[in-house]
């Protein structure tokens, strides 16, 4: 099972911090998608965003599974 | 996250006010001649706008992993420094300090160099939010260099908002 | 001379030890977005040679005056920004502070700039010495820049070590 | 009567902080002169001095009179 971290613009849209999608396994890009299937509102901020599995930022070909931590991350602005 | 960052921890994030004197101890060292803090804080007023107060989320353990990345960078590009970054989450108020930066050098050009480095890092790269709470309502504060130290991802950057 | 620098006091000389919290608060304001703190401290090895101790002795009413022009200039040259100089006198042991500036501006840019243009300025303007104790004995620290940014003097220039 | 001040290695040649030249007046280089005539162990030093009076940087030519203190200031290294 992949666990889906949300921040940000993303977790207020949502309406929540985690998130698990149906899919088992398969590339970043699948499960973002089905992530904005489930929550069409945020469509827009989406593509502003990076993704971090397991705290490293990868590109959507790349594969998530079991146990893997998949974060959304919105524009950052620490400091 | 919920404990005051202490001497001695060079990367820390935290929910509690942050101690000047802590993160610059935690930097010097008998070589060291010329130390730098960078302090940054909660304005007041931007471009005549006002702030009431900030927000900041973290994604701690990733934001945490990145602040060691960027120190041992510091130390690769500037021998013989050290660096020492405490940040601030949650709600902040007008004047409160949200990040402290301190590096220690055997000499100040390097020393100036190297702050400048880490808070730009600290800047684009941290995963850090911040929420800001204005007079006409909360919006999330976007910044021009947001993402642009992380792994550089050509097909996300050209697919852009278009393709969700 | 003789009492510690204290929070608000913008230019002080003193022998006692520097506080770093007294210098940062005597800058934060609430339109300071971003604060720089400089902290020179006597460095136990310089290119591999040891320094035991220093002394810094000064002209303290004509060092005063200085670092006030030195803030003056600093506040014209970067609109909004707030600087404070304090300067130890007397021995300092390794790892001391010899010198605190702490800078406030809206932006960080500004903030970086300015400090190192006033610590530029005191290295080079303040009518302060520094006698180094070293192994090998004890002299006065020359530097490359000494009396660069004072009132320039052709006159005195010219004719330099020859005339007396 | 002009007073001078000497600091650092000009004040430890002479052994001194401070001195007093006979001259009442005159100009800037005729009191260091005079000062350099009395303590020839600064001849090298005071080359590369600079002098303030009234804590003001001036040149050699600049007059000094009674009440003015002139400092000799050595090359300074502060921080």
């Amino acid at each position: 099972m992949v666990k889906v971290l949300l921040f940000a613009a993303i977790a207020e849209k949502t309406g929540r911090r985690e998130w698990c999608p149906e899919l088992g396994q398969g590339t970043v890009g699948q499960v973002v998608e089905q992530l904005v299937m489930r929550f069409p509102q945020i469509r827009d901020e989406i593509g502003t965003c990076l993704f971090a599995k397991n705290e490293r930022v990868v590109d959507q070909d790349d594969e998530v599974g079991h146990g893997d931590v998949l974060a959304i991350l919105p524009p950052v602005n620490g400091g | 996250m919920e404990q005051a960052c202490e001497t001695l921890e060079f990367f820390c994030l935290t929910e509690e006010e942050l101690n000047v004197e802590a993160v610059m101890k935690t930097v010097m060292h008998a070589s060291a001649g010329a130390a730098l803090l960078f302090l940054g804080t909660v304005r007041q007023f931007t471009h005549g706008r006002e702030t009431l107060q900030l927000r900041y989320e973290a994604y701690p353990s990733m934001a945490l992993r990145i602040m060691r990345e960027i120190g041992e960078e510091i130390q690769c590009k500037w021998p013989g420094s050290e660096v020492a970054i405490h940040h601030r989450t949650g709600m902040l108020k007008i004047g409160e300090i949200a990040v402290l930066i301190a590096v220690s050098c055997p000499h100040r050009r390097e020393a100036y160099e190297a702050s400048q480095y880490a808070i730009e890092q600290v800047k684009s790269r941290l995963p850090i939010w911040k929420q800001e709470y204005a007079p006409d309502g909360t919006f999330w504060v976007t910044s021009c260099c947001a993402h642009e130290g992380l792994t550089a991802r050509p097909e996300h950057t050209e697919t852009g908002e278009g393709r969700w």
